[in-house]
C-alpha cells in the first residue's frame, strides 16, 4: 500500500475508532485522534525523505491504482510529485498541530476530533489523489465538518452567519468547479474517456483542447478555484469565517484546505487549457494586486486579531496567484513554495491566535498590550510568525515570495514592483503595528498561563520548525519542485522570463 | 401461464393486501400495528423474488400491454424497497391513525401495485389505468388521518387538481389514440416518423406530459405539493414523494423514448425550461419555510428539477443518471422520513429537531446525514447523482449552450438549498430554541431501516459502479 | 349544410373540455367541481368514440368504458371524502380549506 | 339529417355542460346536477350518431343512473341548501377565462389546422356489442382486470372515509 | 569549501546565538562568555585571515548553491577582498570591544541572555552582509540586520517610546529595501546574474547592457543604503533608535549597521553611471549639513552623537558620489572607531549620572570620570579632525575628493566640518566642564574596568588609525590601474592636497572658538535667546517627523480606510444584498402558495396554456 494512502487513512481511521468509544472517555478519544494523525505525520516525513529513492511512474512516485467505476472512468489514483510533495508533508504536520492544540477544546470532544479527522484526513487524500474524481469528492469531505464545526465550538457573535457564508461561498466555488472539471472530462472522446489526470494530461498533450471549448471551461476553474482559494474580490469569507472558527478547525482550513484551490490551478487548469491561461492570465494578475495591496490595507484597520491574521493570509494568497499569473518555472516554483510555507505559516498564527483568546478571552487588539512579558514563549513565537509574515529572510515565505516576484518581472514589471511594495511595507506596517499594540507597550497584567510544559510547545515547535528549515534551505522543496513544474510551464507555452534568457543573456 | 409468471410480482402484492385484508378480520385491536411487520415480511420476501427475476430480455405481453424488461424491473424494486419503508414507518404512526391500521397497509399495497403496473406499461390504456390504481389509492391515503382536518384538506385538494390532470392525460391519450389510430407505445414508436411531424399527435403528446408532470410535481403542475405533504400523513407523505415521484418518473421515461422518440427531440427545449424552472422554483420557495414537511414538499420540487436533467439530457447518460438519483433518493428519503415520523410527533416545526444530538445522537447523525445527501455533498449518494446528471447534461452543452446555462442554474440552485438544508443541520446540532432533552426510544426494526438507508447513502455514494451499470443497462430499452 | 366530421366533434369536445376546466377554476363548491371534472372526462369520452369511428377502430370504445369506470370510483371517494369533511368542518366550499398555505 | 342532429345535440351538450358550471339563477349543485344528467343524454345522443349505441346506452345508464345519484344522495345528506351567493371574484374569472381561452383556441386551431378526418370517411362497421366485448375481453384483459383494483380501492376508501365513527 | 576559516568566522556567532537562545536563557554569565567568546574568535581569525589574504593578494572567494530555478541561480557565498576584509575588521573589531562593554553596562539587566542572543544575532547579520558575494545574499542578510536592529532597538519593549522607535527604525528601512530589491530584481532581470563579479564582468563586456534603465537601476540599488546608512530623507529613524541600550547604538547605529549602506555602495561601485553618482554625492551631502545643524539644538547627548553619525555618513555617501570610495571606505573605518567610542563615553556618562540623558542636568564630570573624560576627549578630536588624530586624514581625503569634482559640495563640507567642532565641543563643555548643572552628578563615579578597558582600546585605535594608508589599501579595489600602495605610508595631506586639509583644520579651530565663547561657561543654551526662529526649526528637527506623519495619515492610512471602506460597505454590502434579493424571490414565490385550491387550478391551467401556446408556435 502506498504511504499516500496510509498518510490520509490514518486521521480516517482514528476518526472510525472514535465513532466506536463513548463520548465520556474524553482523554482517550483525545489519544486516540493524536496517535492518528501523529503516526500519519510521520508517514509524511518518512516519505519526504525517501523521495528521491522511490519508484517513478509516468512522473509521480509512489503510485497506487485502482480501478472503481471504469463505466465512467473513475479510479482510485494517489501519487506524488513534486509539486504537491511539500503540500502533503505540509497538510500531515499541520493536522497533527491542530489535534495537538485542540486540547483546549472541553465539549463534545468526541464529535470534535471526528470532525476534524474527518477533514483533516480529506484534505490530505485530495491532495494525494491523482484522479479528478476524488481530488473533488475528498475537498469537499471538508464542508460539512467545516460548517459544524465552527457554528457548534466557534465564537463572536457573527458566528451564525459566518457560518452560512463560508459554507455557501465554498460550495459555490466548488460547484463552479465541479462543472468545469466534468467539462474537461468531457472533451475526451468516448472510448479513453477518464477523470485520471495522467492520463488527461497525456491526451491533451497529444490533442490539444480546441481554443473554443478552453474559452468557457476556463474561466469556470479559475474562479471556481478563486472563490476556494479567496481571491479578490471574492474574499470576505475568509476572514469572517477564520475569525468565527475554532483554532484547529482554522489551522486546517486556512494552511490547508486553502491551497486546494491554487493546486487544482496549476495540477489541471494549466497544462489542460493554456490558450485560455494565456488569455486570462492579465485578469489574473490584477485580481492579485486587489488581494495583496488592497487586502493589505484593509489589514491595516482591522481592530480584531483574527480579521488581521485573515485579511494577511488573504494577502499572501495574492503572491500565489501572482506566482501563477506569471506563468513561468520560477514564478510557479515560487507560488508551490509560497503554499507550503503559508500553510506553517497561517496554521501557526491561528494556532497562536486561538491560544490567545483563550488566554485573555478577546481578540480585539486594543485591548491587549504589554503580553510579552506575561507570554514570553507564545509571544516569541507569535512575533517570529509575524515576521515571517512580513516577508523575513530565513523563514519559508520568504524565497517563495521572492521567486514569485522574480519570475513575474519579466511579464510585468509594473506590477511586480507594486507587489513588492505589498510585500515589505504594507506587509510590514500592519504586521509591526500588531506587535507594537499586541505584546509591546507598558499595560500591567495579571500573570497568565504561558505554554510552559514542552508538550504544550510541540505544536507551535513543530511548525515553526517547518518554516525554518524550508526558509533557511530551500531547494529541499524547489529542487523536487521546479523538475514538476517545468512540465506544466513547458504545456502552457512561451515562458517569458526564461526566454528572456536566451536573448539578454548569451554568455550566462 | 407464461404470461401470468411475468405478473408474478404484482400478483404476489395484490395477493399479499388482500391477506392482510382478511387478517385484519380476525386480529384484536391491540395487535393490529403489527400488521405492518406481516406486510414488510411479505415485501421484503416479494423484493427477493424480484432480484431472482431478470430483465435481461425485454418480453411483452397480453397483446402488447404489459413490458417486463430491465427499465420496469429495476423501478419495482425501487417501489417495492420504499413501500417497505413506508409500511414501517405506518407501524409507528399506527397510533396516529386511528384504528384502521390494516387498510393503511391494504390500501398502500395496492398504491403499490398500481405502480408495479405503471411500471409495466407499454399501452397508454395501461399508463391510464395503473396511474388511476395508485392516484385512487392515495386519495384515500392522503386523507387516511380522518381526525386531522388537514388530512382532509389535503385529500380534497390532491383529488381535485389529481383528476384534473387526470382529464388532461386522458384528453391526450384520446388525441393520441386518434392520430396514431394505436395506444401501444412500440406500435407507435414504429410510426414515429409519420407521427412526429403530426401536430395533433404533438398535442397529445404534451398533454399527456403534462398530466404526468403532476405526478412528479414538476413545473408547471407543481402547487400542490406543499401543501398535500404537509396535509398528509408522514408515512403518505413518504410515499408520495419516493412511490409516486419514481412512478411518473417511469412514465415519462417510457412514454418519451418508448412511445414517442422521433418527437422526443424536439421537445429538448421545453425540458430545459421546465427542468431550470422546477429547480428554481422549489429552491426559492423553501429558503424560509420553517415546516418539515412542507420544506420537503418544496424540496421535493427541486428534486423533480434535478431528475428532469437527466431527462432533458435526452441521452442514455441522463436517464441512467436519473435512474441512479432514484435510487439514492429514495434511501434518503427513507432515512429523512422515518426520524421526521419518529421525533416531530404534534409539532412539524424545525424547531421540534432541537437538542436532536442529545435526545439521540444516532437519529442526528442519519439526519445530518440525509440532509448533506439532499444537498449533493460527498460522501454521500447525492453528490454522485448531481455529478452523474450534471455530467450528463454538459455533455450536451456543446451542440447546445442552453445546457450550459441549465447547468449553472442548477448550482445556483444547490447552492441555495445547501442554505435550507444545512439550516435543519443546524437546528439539530446548536438551535437556540429551548428542547425538551427527554431522550427518543426507536424501535429495533426501524433502527434497523435507517442503519440500512445510511449504508445504502454511503455506499452508492462511494461505489457507483454496480448500480449505476444496473441503471445503464435498465435504459437500453429506451430509444434516443 | 356543411357535412359534418371528425373534427366537428373534436371541437364539440374540446369545448366540453374547456368548460369543465372553467369550471374547476371558478366554482367553488367541491361538489360542482367535481361535475366540472366530470365534464372534462366526457369530453375525452367523445373525442376516443369520435376517433374509433372515423378511424374505425374500436380500441377507442373500449378505453371510454374504462374512463367511465375510473370517474364513477373518483367520485365514489371524492364523496365519502367530501363526507367526512363536512362532517369536520361543515362546509364544501373550497375557500375555507386554506390552512395549509405558504 | 344527421347534420342536423349533431347540430342539436353538440349544441345542447355544450349548453347544459355551461349551465352545469355557471347558472345566472342559481348556485345550487342540485341544478348543476341535473344539467349535468342533460348533458350526458344531449352526449349519449352524439354516441348515437357515431354509431356507438352500446356506449350510448351504457352512458346513460352509469352517469344518470349511478353517478349523478350518488351525488344527489350527497347533497341530501349533507342538506346543502342553496347557499348565499358568494361572488365569484372577478379577477379569477377573469384570468381563468383567458387562460382556458388559450387553450381552446390552440388546441381548436391545431385540430382545424390538421388533416383529421380528411380521406378518412365514417366506417359503416357497427360499434357492435359483440366486438367490443371481444376486444374488452381480449387485447385489453389486463387493464379490464386492474380497474377491479381501482374498483376496490374505490369501495375501501370510501367505506373508510365516510363511515360514521370508526370502530 | 575548500577553506573553513570565513565560514567559521560567519558562524561562530550564529552558533552562539542559537546557543543562547535556546540553552542559556537562565545563565546570564554563561551567556555572556559564549557571546563575548565568538565574536573574539572570530575576530581572531579575521585577523588571521588578512594576514593570509594579505600573503596571497587575490581575492578569496567561496560558495555553495543556494537556490536555483530556472535562470535564477542565487549562491550563498564567502568573497574576501580587501573592502570586505577592512569592513570584517571594523565590525569584529569594534564589535568585540562592545560586547564586552556591554557585559558592564547591561549587568543588573533582567534580560541579559536575550541581550547577548540579539547582539550575536547581529554580528552574524552582519558577517554575512560583509561578506556576501551576490546581491540576493546581501539582501537576505540586510534584512536580518534590519530585524536585529529592530530587536535591540526595541529590547526595552515596555517603554512606549523605545517599541515606536524600534517599528519606526524597521519600517523605514523597509520604504528603503523596497526600491533595493526592486533594483536587484531588475539587474537580476536585465543582466542574468546577481553574483557581483558576474555583474562586473557583463558590464566590462557590453557597457550598455542596461540600455536606458541604468540610471534607474543605481539609483534603486542606492535606495537600499539610503534607508540603511539613514540617508535623507529616510533619516529619521537613526535619532529614535537612540532609545535603545548604549551599546547598540555605539555598535548598530554608529560603527557597523549604518555603515553597511556605504559599504554597499562602495561594493557596487563599479555600477553607478555618472548621473547616479552625482545624485548620491548631493544627497550625502544635503544629509550631513541637515544632520549637523539640527546637532547643533540637541539637549539629549544620544541624540546629538546621533546626528553626528548622520552627518559622518552624509560625508561618505557623498564621498561615494564624488567618486571616491576609498576615502569613503577610510572614514567609514576611523568613524567607527571614534564614533563607537564617542557613544560608550556617553553610555559611561550616562550610567554615572543614573541614567539621565540631558546634557544640561551634567557637568564637571570630569574630575569624577577621569578615564571617560581623556578618551571621550581623544574621541571628540578625532571626529572633528584635528591634526594628526585618524579624523583628520579620513576628513581631509573626503573635502580632497569634493575640491576636485565639485565646489558646491566642497563648500558643504567645510561648514559641516565646522558645525561639527561646533556642535561637539557644546557638548563637552557642557558635560564635562562648567558647573554641575543637577545634583545628579554629585553621586557620579567612574565605570568599572570592564567598561573603561574598551574605552581606552578604542581611543587608540581612533588616535592611530590614520596612520594607516587604508584609503590605498582599498583603492586597487576599485580603480584596477592604481599601483598597489604600501600599506603602512600613511597619507600627508598637506603636501598633497594643501587646501582642503588647512581649511579643514580652520573649521576646526574657528568651530573650537565659537564652541568656547558660547559653551565654555554657560548655564544653559544662549542660542535660542537670540536666533529664536531657526533654533525651535532646529530643535524640530526640520519638522520631519511632523511631515512624514501627515504624510503617511494623508496616503497609506488614507487608502486603507478607503479600502476598508469599499470591503464593508461595498463587497459585504453587495453579497448580503444578494442573499437579501434570493430570500426576498423566494418569499414572493411562496405567495403563489395561497392554500387555495382555485389559485392552484387557475395557475395550473394558466401553465398548461403557457406550455401549449409555446410549443405549438412553430
Amino acid at each position: 500500500m502506498s504511504p499516500l494512502t496510509l498518510i490520509f487513512i490514518l486521521p480516517l481511521l482514528a476518526a472510525m475508532l472514535i465513532l466506536l468509544i463513548p463520548g465520556n472517555y474524553r482523554f482517550l478519544i483525545r489519544c486516540v485522534a493524536l496517535a492518528g494523525t501523529f503516526l500519519s505525520m510521520l508517514v509524511a516525513i518518512n516519505m519526504f525523505c525517501h523521495f528521491n529513492k522511490a519508484a517513478v511512474v509516468d512522473g509521480f512516485r509512489f503510485v497506487e491504482q485502482h480501478r472503481l467505476a471504469p463505466g465512467i472512468g473513475i479510479s482510485y489514483h494517489v501519487g506524488v510529485d513534486g509539486i504537491n510533495l511539500g503540500l502533503i508533508l505540509m497538510g500531515a504536520i499541520v493536522v497533527f498541530a491542530a489535534t495537538a492544540v485542540s486540547w483546549s477544546i472541553k465539549t463534545r470532544e468526541k464529535e470534535f476530533y471526528m470532525l476534524l479527522l474527518l477533514m483533516g484526513g480529506g484534505v490530505l487524500a485530495a491532495f494525494a489523489s491523482l484522479d479528478l474524481f476524488f481530488f473533488y469528492f475528498f475537498h469537499e469531505l471538508a464542508l460539512v465538518p467545516t460548517f459544524i464545526m465552527i457554528g457548534i465550538w466557534g465564537r463572536g457573535e457573527q458566528k451564525n452567519y459566518a457560518t452560512f457564508q463560508i459554507t455557501l461561498y465554498l460550495s459555490l466555488g466548488a460547484l463552479l468547479v465541479l462543472l468545469g472539471l466534468i467539462a474537461v472530462y468531457l472533451q475526451v472522446p468516448e472510448p479513453q474517456r477518464t477523470f485520471d489526470i495522467v492520463g488527461l494530461t497525456q491526451y491533451f498533450r497529444a490533442h490539444p483542447m480546441l481554443a473554443g471549448t478552453q474559452r468557457w471551461i476556463f474561466p469556470m476553474l479559475l474562479f471556481g478555484f478563486g472563490v476556494l482559494v479567496s481571491l479578490w474580490p471574492f474574499h470576505t469569507w475568509a476572514p469572517l469565517g477564520y475569525g468565527a472558527a475554532p483554532s484547529g478547525t482554522a489551522m486546517i482550513h486556512a494552511g490547508v484546505l486553502k491551497k486546494f484551490g491554487l493546486y487544482g490551478l496549476i495540477r489541471i487548469a494549466l497544462p489542460l487549457m493554456p490558450d485560455a491561461a494565456q488569455r486570462w492570465v492579465y485578469v489574473l494578475s490584477l485580481l492579485c494586486l486587489g488581494n495583496i495591496l488592497y487586502c493589505g490595507l484593509v489589514a491595516m484597520r482591522q481592530r480584531d486579531l483574527n480579521m488581521l491574521i485573515g485579511n494577511s493570509s488573504v494577502a499572501h494568497m495574492g503572491f500565489a496567484f501572482l506566482g501563477i499569473a506569471s506563468l513561468s518555472l520560477i514564478g510557479i516554483t515560487g507560488t508551490v513554495l509560497v503554499m507550503v510555507a503559508h500553510g506553517f505559516l497561517a496554521a501557526l498564527t491561528f494556532a497562536l491566535s486561538g491560544y490567545l483568546r483563550d488566554e485573555i478571552q478577546t481578540t480585539e487588539i486594543p485591548q491587549m498590550g504589554g503580553l510579552l512579558r506575561r507570554l514570553p514563549f507564545i509571544g516569541t513565537v507569535m512575533i517570529m510568525a509575524m515576521l515571517a509574515g512580513c516577508g523575513l529572510p530565513g523563514f519559508a515565505s520568504f524565497p517563495g515570495e521572492a521567486l514569485v516576484l522574480f519570475g513575474n518581472w519579466d511579464r510585468s514589471a509594473l506590477i511586480t514592483g507594486l507587489a513588492v511594495w505589498g510585500a515589505l511595507v504594507i506587509a510590514g506596517v500592519y504586521m509591526l503595528r500588531a506587535i507594537r499594540h499586541i505584546w509591546h507597550g507598558e499595560k500591567e497584567r495579571p500573570p497568565l498561563q504561558d505554554a510552559a510544559t514542552l508538550w504544550r510547545r510541540v505544536p507551535y515547535g513543530l511548525l515553526l520548525a517547518g518554516l525554518i528549515l524550508f526558509g533557511c534551505w530551500p531547494r529541499l522543496l524547489t529542487d523536487n519542485i521546479k523538475t514538476s513544474v517545468a512540465a506544466v510551464v513547458q504545456a502552457v507555452g512561451p515562458d517569458l522570463t526564461e526566454s528572456a534568457a536566451q536573448t539578454r543573456t548569451p554568455l550566462q | 401461464m407464461n404470461q401470468l409468471s411475468l405478473l408474478t410480482l404484482e400478483l404476489a402484492v395484490i395477493g399479499l393486501a388482500m391477506a392482510i385484508l382478511l387478517i385484519d378480520l380476525w386480529t384484536p385491536h391491540e395487535l393490529k400495528h403489527r400488521l405492518g411487520y406481516i406486510a414488510a415480511a411479505g415485501l421484503l420476501v416479494i423484493l427477493a423474488i424480484s432480484f431472482c427475476m431478470s430483465g435481461a430480455t425485454a418480453t411483452t405481453a397480453f397483446h402488447g400491454m404489459y413490458a417486463q424488461d430491465g427499465l420496469s424491473l429495476f423501478f419495482k424494486r425501487l417501489f417495492l424497497i420504499s413501500a417497505l419503508f413506508v409500511v414501517l414507518l405506518g407501524v409507528e404512526f399506527s397510533g396516529r391513525i386511528a384504528m384502521v391500521v390494516g387498510e393503511f397497509h391494504v390500501v398502500t399495497l395496492l398504491a403499490l401495485a398500481g405502480m408495479m403496473f405503471a411500471a409495466s406499461a407499454n399501452d397508454f390504456v395501461m399508463v391510464f389505468v395503473a396511474l388511476e390504481t395508485m392516484s385512487v389509492s392515495f386519495y384515500v391515503l392522503v386523507s387516511f388521518q380522518r381526525s386531522r382536518a388537514q388530512s382532509l384538506e389535503a385529500g380534497v385538494k390532491y383529488l381535485i387538481l389529481s383528476a384534473l390532470s387526470a382529464a388532461v392525460l386522458v384528453f391526450g391519450i384520446a388525441l393520441i389514440f386518434g392520430t396514431g389510430n394505436r395506444t401501444g407505445f412500440a406500435a407507435l414508436g414504429d410510426e414515429g416518423a409519420r407521427l412526429a411531424g403530426d401536430k395533433v399527435f404533438l398535442l397529445g403528446m404534451l398533454m399527456v406530459l403534462l398530466g404526468l408532470a403532476f405526478k412528479i410535481s414538476s413545473f408547471p403542475l407543481q402547487m400542490w405539493t406543499p401543501d398535500v405533504y404537509q396535509g398528509a400523513p408522514t408515512p403518505v407523505t413518504a410515499f408520495l414523494a419516493m412511490g409516486s415521484k419514481a412512478a411518473g418518473f417511469a412514465l415519462v421515461l417510457r412514454v418519451l423514448f418508448d412511445a414517442a422518440p422521433a418527437l422526443a427531440a424536439h421537445l429538448d427545449k421545453l425540458l430545459i425550461l421546465a427542468a431550470g424552472a422546477t429547480i428554481l422554483y422549489g429552491n426559492l420557495c423553501a429558503i424560509p419555510q420553517r415546516n418539515l414537511k412542507r420544506l420537503l414538499g418544496y424540496s421535493s420540487i427541486s428534486h423533480a428539477g434535478y431528475l428532469l436533467l437527466g431527462i432533458a439530457a435526452l441521452n442514455a447518460d441522463g436517464s441512467a443518471a436519473a435512474l441512479y438519483y432514484l435510487t439514492g433518493y429514495v434511501f434518503t428519503l427513507g432515512t429523512v422520513f422515518t426520524v421526521i415520523c419518529i421525533v416531530s410527533r404534534e409539532n412539524e416545526d424545525i424547531s421540534s429537531l432541537a437538542g436532536l444530538n442529545q435526545r439521540s445522537p444516532f437519529l442526528a447523525f442519519a439526519m445530518t446525514l440525509s440532509m448533506v445527501s439532499l444537498a449533493g455533498i460527498p460522501p454521500m449518494v447525492g453528490f454522485l447523482g448531481k455529478f452523474l446528471l450534471l455530467r450528463a447534461v454538459i455533455e450536451r452543452a456543446a451542440q447546445n449552450s442552453a445546457y450550459l446555462l441549465l447547468a449553472l442554474v442548477t448550482i445556483v440552485g444547490v447552492v441555495i438549498s445547501i442554505y435550507y438544508y444545512f439550516g435543519v443541520i443546524r437546528a439539530v446540532y446548536w438551535s437556540k430554541e429551548p428542547a425538551d432533552l427527554s431522550p427518543i426510544v426507536v424501535s429495533a426494526p426501524l433502527k434497523i431501516s435507517l442503519g440500512v438507508c445510511i449504508a445504502a447513502m454511503l455506499y452508492l455514494g462511494i461505489f457507483p459502479q454496480s448500480v449505476l451499470a444496473c441503471a445503464t443497462a435498465a435504459v437500453k430499452v429506451l430509444k434516443f | 349544410m356543411n357535412p359534418v366530421g371528425l373534427q366537428d366533434y373534436l371541437v364539440v369536445s374540446v369545448l366540453l373540455f374547456s368548460l369543465g376546466l372553467l369550471g374547476v377554476i371558478v366554482r367553488r363548491n367541491v361538489l360542482v367541481i367535481y361535475m366540472a371534472l366530470e365534464l372534462m372526462l366526457n369530453a375525452a369520452n367523445l373525442a376516443l368514440v369520435a376517433f374509433s369511428r372515423y378511424n374505425d377502430n374500436l380500441d377507442g370504445q373500449v378505453v371510454v368504458f374504462f374512463i367511465i369506470t375510473v370517474a364513477a370510483s373518483e367520485v365514489a371517494v371524492g364523496l365519502a371524502l367530501i363526507v367526512a369533511l363536512y362532517r369536520r368542518r361543515q362546509t364544501t366550499h373550497v375557500e375555507d380549506l386554506t390552512t395549509l398555505k405558504l | 339529417m344527421q347534420e342536423v342532429f349533431f347540430y342539436i345535440f353538440a349544441v345542447l351538450t355544450l349548453l347544459c355542460g355551461a349551465l352545469v358550471i355557471f347558472n345566472p339563477f342559481t348556485r345550487s349543485p342540485v341544478t348543476s346536477a341535473m344539467f349535468l344528467v342533460l348533458t350526458i343524454v344531449s352526449m349519449a345522443g352524439l354516441f348515437v350518431l357515431l354509431h356507438a349505441f352500446f356506449l350510448a346506452a351504457v352512458q346513460v345508464l352509469v352517469y344518470a343512473g349511478a353517478v349523478i345519484v350518488l351525488f344527489l344522495f350527497v347533497i341530501m345528506l349533507l342538506d346543502l341548501k342553496e347557499e348565499e351567493q358568494r361572488k365569484i371574484k372577478g379577477s379569477m374569472a377573469a384570468l381563468g377565462i383567458f387562460a382556458v381561452g388559450v387553450i381552446a383556441s390552440v388546441m381548436i386551431a391545431t385540430i382545424r389546422q390538421s388533416r383529421l378526418g380528411f380521406g378518412a370517411k365514417a366506417s359503416l362497421t357497427e360499434g357492435s356489442t359483440v366486438a367490443l366485448g371481444q376486444s374488452l375481453f381480449g387485447n385489453f384483459a389486463l387493464p379490464f382486470e386492474i380497474i377491479s383494483l381501482v374498483l376496490l380501492v374505490a369501495m375501501i376508501g370510501a367505506v373508510l372515509l365516510s363511515k360514521k365513527d370508526l370502530k | 569549501m575548500s577553506n573553513p576559516l570565513p565560514w567559521l568566522v560567519l558562524l561562530l556567532p550564529l552558533l552562539s546565538a542559537v546557543v543562547i537562545t535556546l540553552f542559556l536563557q537562565k545563565e546570564p554569565r554563561w551567556s555572556a562568555i559564549v557571546s563575548v567568546g565568538a565574536i573574539v574568535v572570530s575576530c581572531l581569525l579575521v585577523v588571521d585571515l588578512f594576514a593570509e589574504y594579505h600573503a596571497a593578494g587575490s581575492p578569496l572567494d567561496l560558495s555553495v548553491e543556494w537556490l536555483r530555478v530556472g535562470r535564477l541561480n542565487i549562491e550563498f557565498g564567502i568573497h574576501l577582498d580587501a573592502l570586505s576584509m577592512l569592513m570584517l575588521l571594523v565590525v569584529t573589531g569594534v564589535g568585540s570591544a562592545i560586547h564586552i562593554y556591554s557585559t558592564g553596562y547591561m549587568k543588573h539587566d533582567p534580560h541579559f541572555s536575550r541581550f547577548f542572543a540579539c547582539l550575536s544575532l547581529f554580528t552574524f547579520s552582519m558577517l554575512g552582509v560583509v561578506v556576501s558575494n551576490n546581491f540576493f545574499q546581501m539582501f537576505i542578510f540586510w534584512e536580518l540586520v534590519g530585524v536585529c536592529s529592530y530587536l535591540l532597538v526595541g529590547f526595552w519593549y515596555h517603554k512606549p517610546s523605545a517599541a515606536d522607535a524600534a517599528k519606526k527604525a524597521f519600517l523605514s528601512n523597509r520604504v528603503g529595501d523596497f526600491g533595493f530589491l526592486t533594483g536587484i530584481i531588475l539587474v537580476w532581470a536585465t543582466v542574468g546574474t546577481l553574483n557581483f563579479v558576474g555583474i562586473k564582468e557583463q558590464l566590462v563586456k557590453n557597457p550598455d547592457v542596461f540600455d536606458t534603465v541604468w540610471t534607474a537601476a543605481g539609483l534603486l540599488i542606492f535606495c537600499g543604503a539610503v534607508g540603511k546608512s539613514a540617508q535623507f530623507p529616510l533619516h529619521v529613524w537613526l535619532p529614535d533608535a537612540m532609545e535603545g541600550p548604549t551599546p547598540v547604538s555605539a555598535l548598530i547605529h554608529a560603527a557597523t549597521m549604518v555603515a553597511a549602506g556605504v559599504y554597499m555602495l562602495c561594493r557596487v561601485f563599479f555600477f553607478f553611471n555618472p548621473v547616479a553618482l552625482h545624485v548620491i554625492g548631493w544627497i550625502g551631502g544635503i544629509t550631513a549639513l541637515m544632520a549637523a545643524l539640527i546637532a547643533v539644538q540637541q539637549d539629549d547627548i544620544k541624540r546629538i552623537l546621533a546626528y553626528s553619525t548622520l552627518s559622518q555618513l552624509g560625508y561618505m555617501v557623498m564621498a561615494v558620489g564624488l567618486g571616491a570610495p576609498p576615502a569613503a571606505m577610510f572614514h567609514l573605518t576611523t568613524h567607527a572607531c571614534f564614533k563607537a567610542l564617542l557613544f560608550l563615553g556617553a553610555g559611561s556618562v550616562i550610567h554615572a549620572v543614573s541614567d539621565e540623558q540631558n546634557i544640561w542636568k551634567m557637568g564637571r564630570l570630569k574630575e569624577k570620570m577621569p578615564i571617560t573624560y581623556w578618551t571621550f576627549l581623544a574621541a571628540t578630536l578625532a571626529l572633528c579632525g584635528l591634526w594628526p588624530l585618524s579624523g583628520s586624514f579620513s576628513k581631509d581625503a573626503i573635502l580632497d575628493a569634493a575640491y576636485q569634482h565639485s565646489m558646491t559640495l566642497f563648500a558643504v563640507g567645510v561648514f559641516v566640518a565646522f558645525l561639527t567642532t561646533f556642535y561637539m565641543f557644546r557638548l563637552f563643555f557642557v558635560v564635562f566642564l562648567g558647573k554641575a548643572k543637577s545634583d545628579l552628578t554629585s553621586h557620579a563615579h567612574e565605570s568599572p574596568p570592564v567598561m573603561t578597558g574598551p574605552l581606552i582600546v578604542l581611543a587608540i585605535a581612533s588616535v592611530a588609525a590614520g596612520f594607516f594608508g587604508i584609503a590605498q589599501y582599498v583603492t586597487p579595489q576599485f580603480f584596477a590601474q592604481a599601483e598597489i600602495a604600501p600599506v603602512f605610508a600613511p597619507l600627508a595631506p598637506f603636501k598633497e592636497s594643501p587646501w582642503p586639509a588647512f581649511l579643514g583644520l580652520a573649521a576646526f579651530f574657528v568651530g573650537l572658538a565659537a564652541a568656547w565663547g558660547l559653551y565654555g561657561k554657560a548655564e544653559s543654551d544662549p542660542l535660542p535667546a537670540s536666533f529664536a526662529e531657526v533654533c525651535v526649526v532646529l530643535r524640530r528637527k526640520f519638522y520631519f517627523d511632523e511631515i512624514y506623519a501627515e504624510l503617511i495619515a494623508l496616503t497609506q492610512d488614507a487608502l486603507a480606510q478607503c479600502a476598508d471602506a469599499v470591503d464593508y460597505f461595498g463587497i459585504k454590502l453587495f453579497v448580503r444584498l444578494i442573499h437579501g434579493f434570493t430570500e426576498l424571490t423566494g418569499r414572493g414565490l411562496r405567495l403563489l402558495q395561497t392554500g387555495n385550491l382555485q389559485t392552484y387550478a387557475l395557475l395550473v391551467a394558466a401553465g398548461i396554456a403557457l406550455v401549449l401556446y409555446f410549443m405549438m408556435q412553430h
